[in-house]
């Protein structure tokens, strides 16, 4: 990792940019995100398999964005992230600068936008296999296994909403559970206002997701609502033959449509 | 009353949890699917467990449920019919097995339910509850009891704590006149304690809380909240998994002629919780709501409620996904 | 605090039969919130409004539900009432209690309890209705007519007679249509062109008239007054402006055998040339399909014969970009051809023709200067068979309804067959005889009664060639569904009206409906015959449904009227049922997060960006902002907002999910 | 079962829908009575959380029906609801809810006789379901989980 620190340092002396996100070991060893400004502290940034988490969530963030022009770690999640945030107008890729890392950990000459679209061009786009086997096991099961699956999963939601708030796509500022006229989603906890905001949290990300896994991971109860999204994932790419955060263009699935789209329920 | 010390061998641990939960609702640690620790109603003896660090969630949902009933109303074309909750149904609760930090949390929340006036759904709650503590014999990095004045053996908000022996059997602590009556309900199943050793696990003190609430009444606009929340996401969960965090949202859900009136959880950390009307946010950003946090309860608490807002079960760290380190940063706070 | 009038309608006895409007009056008036709650005969008459008005007035109302018909029928009429009642018209909401309840339901228990869900529902709506104020936008004075035959021309020439510009898009090279092709006209038998160029030349010189012939619609963008229309100029392959119209090319033009499609294919016509004698404007086209230089790259003979150097083989099609205000469709109709009757013998007896094909037959222009020759030897027929509903009125065929011309023209056929061939026998089979409207029935009785043509009321079977005879097999069913055998020499078909070719892709390029057969239809079949779905696009003539010429002229002057009369006010009122975006103050605190998704699903390019600025001119924030002009109101932008930072007027999300709560709840 | 009068609630657009049902009303068809209709300007209109929430309302099944493709009367809304509804079903299957309560339908302006049949192919069906008791109690096992607690 002796590259990314150099370069770290190199962006924060000649003021290229402000702060450098990327990962560091925390105290108690659990890795975490790291919000570099000086240089004589980029030494302490770290990247191994551990360092999963992604990091574009804090692109739009109001106190990181205040720091300035950010140089951010970013994995082929976060490359998608930072692709889907250019293409629905969240971010300008002037404002930052990509810390490419492949999958084998080796740190990528990013040097523009294309770069990085040719990056993610020749990646494979699609979920991750670990969840994959978990989607295909899922699929196997029959509707009434399924609900009572979910219903299971659901119940021990508490709706601290660790799963918008780690999701870079949920950059809101105002999320429709927060919209009380009407109250579309019981504020309350419980198995029936649970389920619809993870509906509704899958349908908004439907066509954006880009398989980071990220809010599945954040969860403190342990549910796995990564794989609602995932799953929605392998179906839009089924239907439509689009992965998100492909484009710096709007191309989301839910605001385009192809006159002979197909569909097989529609009477 | 004063405390008095009792054995309770390993095997009538058993049969004393059997008459509990032969007619009671008993409230006790198991290990879930996942591997972690959850509170669960009379799980068969053989599934609770005597050995973990900390629940995902914390106990305060026996006397602070995440979603409460406050009434019930009926309108008609000209009134509104209201029908309150019976508290009287409200059950009665022996929490089996919990740390000292969680059973001392009840103390803590009491602070808040009853400062000025008395939260009848909170305290009807609270004297339907029974807690037999079981102190700690193991402990991890995040846990800081010994920061916050309680240690692995505190029996604050125990009736009766129990203590690991050295033996494998438990010494028990009746603490309370409900501790007691336990007791005296089954008194053959307790023997006179012999001087034997306990088995205590040690936590290491991580801060003085005096010098951070010392710290805390000038730190206000200090640089340090928004260095330290910066990766900070600003969700819950840190406050709904805590045994302290008692801030909740009155709702009222109407559909046709009926309706309830409710309060369940929330969390300072969203940014919803001080929005105001107008769009105005006095906490627009999240190293204002991660300050209100700590200054809650390290500086106001201490300051109205005579009472620390916390008790150092560290599972606001433990579950946060992005490590913010409470004990870490509280460390850090008692040296700027 | 809201108060509801609620009025519920019998509809003289349309609702009340099955509905117990008395029980539904009484229980929607014990509804929170509803001040007043009343029943009538008939709410939409004079009387049943005043009901209204004086109760607004008295219960002071801050909403009305008038639970009756369709509001797609009498919403405009009530809310007008309300607005002279002194309510905000948009504080009323229609319960459709007639189409959607009593007139699909039987009269039981069930029925009434679903009418008083309709009514609840629309109280819980219209308690969240806000009072809204019309939007007002230009509109451009121009009218486009597509369409060149009578009822187009008709169209043009009265909107154009009013002083407004008018722009006529025909996409074949002379104006006319149909008409043109006819030789007499029922019920008069006056000469069709006789009448009608003089109105194609008046289109041609009128001030007020642009003339684009050879032209189609390419994409229509914009709403009522703002219509931006893309036209295609197909190449002439010619310059207008240096052509003469002598015709000198369309003489030298070596390739000759091109079927003539105003003969209906009875003649032949070059490879350039001018579709007929009188054709508007008289100038020729290049068919680049069949021209010989375009297919082998040389000849060019028309452009060495052309005095004027007019010709132009490298003309590229030209796009012309039109600001339009208002639209008449007026594109005609096509018959079916014989070749939809394998049965009769199509293909296999060139002596089975259709309506067309006999009118170019009898036309003194025509292939045959007017004598009745028929097509495989020129033989002048002894004895013709008429068969009328040739597909019409036949479900098995697809066709259903009645085509409404073929009576009379099958009438007039025969007379101007007997006319012509006083010795020859005419035979019409027939179903019934539709011939009402002004002197038909008189005229069909001439047929019959002077010129002695034989009427049989039957199908006809089959028809087949026996011995260089055409045998035609039906039934008479007045005479006991006796079988009639006629040996004729030739056979007319009488063949169905359908939808011009390219009506379903013009309609959608419109943005207005059709229907199953293509043809276009109206926003109300009896009240809004003229009008589509698409406010400030008009109907006129046969696109609609087979139509005869008084019929389409009548129409054409109708739509016109409407055309007028929009361009009439320099403003246009237009419901203000549009999106919004919620803004705050200070417009920082707004929701909406600038994504653009709504852009993107816009249909109307309605959605612009807006800058908020600091005081030192960065931009701050970015939202999304509603052109209010150009917004149809469809909504697909509200349901995709993800932070629910756009609304619909009118269908608000408190509305709508107000809506479905009373509609499953008790109250 | 035989006295189950399943509520059943239509969304449908102004244009092709709604005034679809007016002519089966024109022509005086009869269809069931226990289909209720929401009138939307147009099917991209039609939130999918409405859909949620007509269940959880108590609804035993739902109609959503619009324009044909291509005839949606502003060119494209059907379209969009289209794709919304292919990921909607999709999500619905995998968390195991029951699709079949949903009718989707594409029913014109002159569809009269269309409409009548939807609504009662879609009424037979439900009644052949039966109430949609999976989903009321789970909007029930609410309260049942607060009973629980307290």
């Amino acid at each position: 990792m002796d590259n990314l620190i150099l370069r770290a340092k190199e962006l924060l002396e000649n003021k290229t940019v402000q702060v450098v996100i990327g990962y560091e070991a925390g105290p108690t060893g659990v890795v975490r995100p790291a919000f570099i400004s000086d240089p004589a502290n980029a030494d302490s940034l770290i990247y191994d398999e551990r360092c999963v988490q992604n990091l574009a969530v804090y692109l739009t963030k109001p106190e990181v964005k205040h720091l300035g022009r950010i140089a951010i770690v970013s994995s082929l999640p976060v490359m998608r992230s930072i692709m889907m945030l250019i293409s629905e107008q969240q971010i300008s890729y002037d404002e930052i600068v990509v810390l490419g890392i492949s999958a084998d950990g080796v740190l990528l000459d990013i040097a523009d936008l294309s770069v990085m679209q040719g990056y993610i061009d020749k990646s494979d786009l699609s979920n991750p296999v670990k969840y994959k086997e978990l989607l295909a096991e899922l699929k196997k099961l029959t509707p009434a296994e399924k609900f009572e699956y979910w219903q299971k999963e659901l119940s021990k939601c508490i709706k601290c909403y660790a799963c918008r708030q780690a999701c870079p796509m949920c950059y809101c500022t105002r999320c429709t559970v927060e919209v009380n006229q009407p109250q579309w989603i019981s504020v309350q906890s419980n198995a029936h206002g649970n389920m619809e905001w993870h509906i509704l949290r899958a349908m908004h990300l439907a066509g954006r997701c880009i398989s980071c896994g990220e809010c599945g991971r954040a969860c403190p109860v342990g549910i796995p609502c990564h794989l609602l999204t995932m799953h929605l994932t392998d179906q839009v790419y089924n239907y439509f033959k689009v992965y998100a955060g492909t484009s710096e263009k709007m191309n989301s699935v839910m605001s385009t449509y192809e006159p002979n789209d197909k569909e097989s329920f529609i009477v | 009353m004063e405390t008095i010390r009792k054995l309770i061998r390993k095997q009538s641990l058993e049969k004393l949890y059997n008459n509990l939960a032969a007619n009671r609702k008993v409230y006790a640690p198991v290990i879930a699917a996942d591997k972690k620790a959850e509170y669960k109603y009379n799980p068969g003896f053989a599934d609770v467990t005597f050995d973990h660090i900390r629940s995902t969630l914390s106990v305060k949902n026996i006397v602070f449920p995440k979603v409460e009933n406050l009434f019930f109303y009926e309108n008609s074309k000209t009134e509104s019919t209201i029908t309150d909750i019976d508290l009287d149904k409200i059950p009665e609760v022996v929490l089996w097995g919990a740390h000292p930090c969680d059973n001392a949390a009840f103390d803590t929340l009491r602070s808040i339910f009853c400062w000025d006036t008395k939260d009848e759904f909170f305290s009807r709650r609270l004297e339907k509850l029974t807690v037999i503590g079981l102190g700690c014999h193991s402990s991890d990095e995040y846990c800081f009891c010994t920061s916050v004045g309680l240690s692995p053996s505190s029996s604050r908000g125990s009736d009766i704590l129990l203590t690991k022996l050295q033996t494998g059997d438990y010494q028990a602590e009746i603490l309370t006149a409900k501790g007691n009556e336990i007791v005296s309900s089954f008194p053959d199943l307790f023997e006179p304690l012999t001087d034997e050793k306990v088995d205590i696990t040690e936590v290491k003190q991580k801060f003085s809380h005096k010098q951070v609430t010392e710290k805390l009444a000038g730190a206000f606009e200090h640089e340090f909240w928004i260095a330290n929340s910066l990766r900070c996401i600003g969700c819950g969960a840190c406050a709904y998994v805590c045994p302290t965090c008692a801030c909740f949202d009155i709702q009222d859900e109407t559909k046709g002629k009926n309706g309830k009136r409710y309060r369940s959880w929330d969390s300072c950390g969203f940014g919803l919780f001080t929005l105001h009307t107008s769009g105005h946010n006095p906490r627009h950003v999240q190293s204002q709501r991660w300050r209100q946090r700590i200054m809650h309860k390290f500086s106001y608490m201490p300051d109205r409620n005579e009472s620390l807002g916390c008790v150092g079960c560290g599972r606001c760290s433990s579950g946060c996904p992005v490590d913010m380190n409470i004990a870490e940063q509280l460390e850090a706070l008692q040296n700027i | 605090m809201a108060r509801i009038g609620v009025f519920v309608c019998h509809c003289g006895e349309n609702i009340s039969a099955t509905v117990d409007c008395g029980k539904v009056a009484e229980t929607i008036g014990n509804l929170k919130h509803v001040a007043y709650s009343t029943e009538y005969k008939y709410m939409c008459s004079d009387p049943g409004q005043t009901l209204i008005k004086d109760a607004i007035k008295e219960h002071n109302l801050t909403g009305v539900v008038v639970s009756a018909c369709s509001p797609r029928m009498h919403e405009p009429t009530f809310r007008k009432a309300c607005a002279e009642g002194g309510l905000n018209p948009f504080l009323c909401e229609m319960a459709n209690l007639r189409e959607h309840c009593s007139w699909v339901h039987e009269k039981n228990e069930l029925t009434t309890e679903k009418a008083i869900d309709i009514v609840r529902t629309q109280v819980e709506k219209v308690k969240l209705n806000s009072a809204l104020q019309p939007i007002k936008v230009p509109v451009t004075k121009t009218a486009m007519v597509i369409g060149g035959g009578i009822a187009g021309i008709q169209s043009a020439l009265d909107i154009a007679n009013t002083g407004h510009k008018v722009i006529m898009i025909e996409r074949s090279p002379s104006i006319g249509g149909h008409m043109s092709q006819l030789s007499e006209t029922f019920p008069t038998l006056d000469c069709s062109q006789c009448i009608l160029t003089p109105r194609m030349v008046e289109v041609a010189q009128h001030p007020n008239i642009t003339l684009y012939t050879y032209a189609e619609v390419e994409s229509v963008e914009g709403f009522i007054g703002n219509f931006k229309v893309k036209v295609r100029k197909k190449a002439k392959s010619l310059d207008e402006k240096a052509c003469t119209g002598c015709g000198l090319c369309t003489t030298k033009c070596p390739q000759k055998k091109i079927p003539n499609e105003f003969e209906q294919g009875m003649g032949m016509r070059p490879a350039i040339y001018v579709p007929f004698p009188q054709a508007v404007p008289n100038r020729p086209v290049i068919d680049r399909e069949n021209c010989t230089y375009y297919i082998k790259g040389k000849c060019k003979i028309c452009e060495i014969v052309c005095p004027t150097k007019a010709i132009r083989f490298d003309q590229p099609d030209e796009i012309l970009e039109l600001e339009i205000g208002a639209i008449v469709v007026a594109t005609g109709f096509d018959i079916k051809h014989a070749d939809f009757f394998p049965e009769y013998g199509h293909g296999r007896y060139k002596d089975i023709i259709d309506g067309l094909q006999f009118e170019r037959l009898a036309s003194a222009s025509g292939p045959t200067a007017g004598v009745i020759k028929r097509p495989s030897d020129g033989e002048i027929p002894k004895n013709i068979v008429f068969i009328a509903c040739a597909g019409s009125r036949d479900p098995a065929k697809g066709i259903a309804y009645c085509s409404k011309i073929c009576c009379m023209y099958t009438a007039k056929h025969a007379m101007l067959y007997k006319h012509k061939v006083h010795e020859g026998k005419a035979h019409v089979f027939y179903m019934d005889i539709r011939s009402g409207g002004k002197n038909y029935d008189e005229f069909v009785r001439r047929a019959i009664e002077e010129d002695h043509v034989n009427y049989i009321r039957g199908r006809v079977s089959t028809v087949f060639e026996r011995d260089g005879k055409l045998i035609v097999k039906g039934v008479d069913t007045l005479l006991g569904a006796q079988q009639v055998e006629i040996v004729a020499d030739m056979v007319v078909l009488a063949t169905a009206g359908v939808a011009s070719s390219g009506a379903e892709d013009l309609a959608q390029k419109l943005h207005v409906s059709y229907d199953s057969h293509k043809f276009f239809a109206e926003a109300h079949p009896k009240l809004k015959p003229v009008e589509t779905n698409t406010a400030g696009i008009f109907l006129a003539g046969a696109c609609q449904n087979p139509k005869d010429i008084p019929d389409a002229v009548s129409q054409a002057s109708g739509a016109a009227v409407k055309v007028a009369a929009l361009f009439s006010q320099s403003e246009l009122t237009r419901e203000p049922l549009v999106a919004i975006v919620n803004r705050t103050s200070p417009p920082t605190y707004s929701t909406c997060v600038g994504c653009f998704m709504c852009q993107s699903v816009c249909p109307y390019q309605a959605i612009e960006r807006e800058e908020f600025k600091a005081r030192d001119g960065k931009v701050v924030k970015t939202v999304a902002k509603i052109n209010e002009g150009l917004c149809q109101g469809c909504g697909t932008c509200v349901a995709l907002c993800r932070s629910k930072s756009i609304d619909l007027l009118g269908y608000s999300n408190t509305q709508v999910y107000a809506e479905v709560v009373a509609l499953l709840n008790e109250y | 079962m035989s006295d189950f009068e399943p509520k059943i609630v239509a969304f449908v657009c102004n244009w092709c829908t709604y005034a679809g049902a007016d002519l089966t009303g024109t022509s005086r068809i009869k269809y069931a009575s226990n289909v209720k209709i929401i009138r939307f300007p147009c099917t991209g209109r039609i939130d999918f959380m409405l859909l949620l929430k007509a269940f959880s309302n108590g609804a035993d099944g739902i109609i959503v029906s619009g324009c044909h493709p291509n005839d949606c009367h502003y060119t494209s809304g059907n379209f969009h609801a289209k794709r919304r509804w292919i990921m909607f079903k999709e999500l619905m299957d995998f968390m195991g809810i029951d699709m079949s309560r949903i009718t989707f339908s594409w029913v014109s302006a002159a569809e009269g006789a269309r409409w009548a049949e939807v609504v009662n192919t879609t009424v037979t069906r439900i009644r052949e379901l039966g109430p949609y008791v999976s989903y009321k109690e789970l909007v029930n096992k609410s309260v049942e989980e607060e009973v629980k607690n307290g």
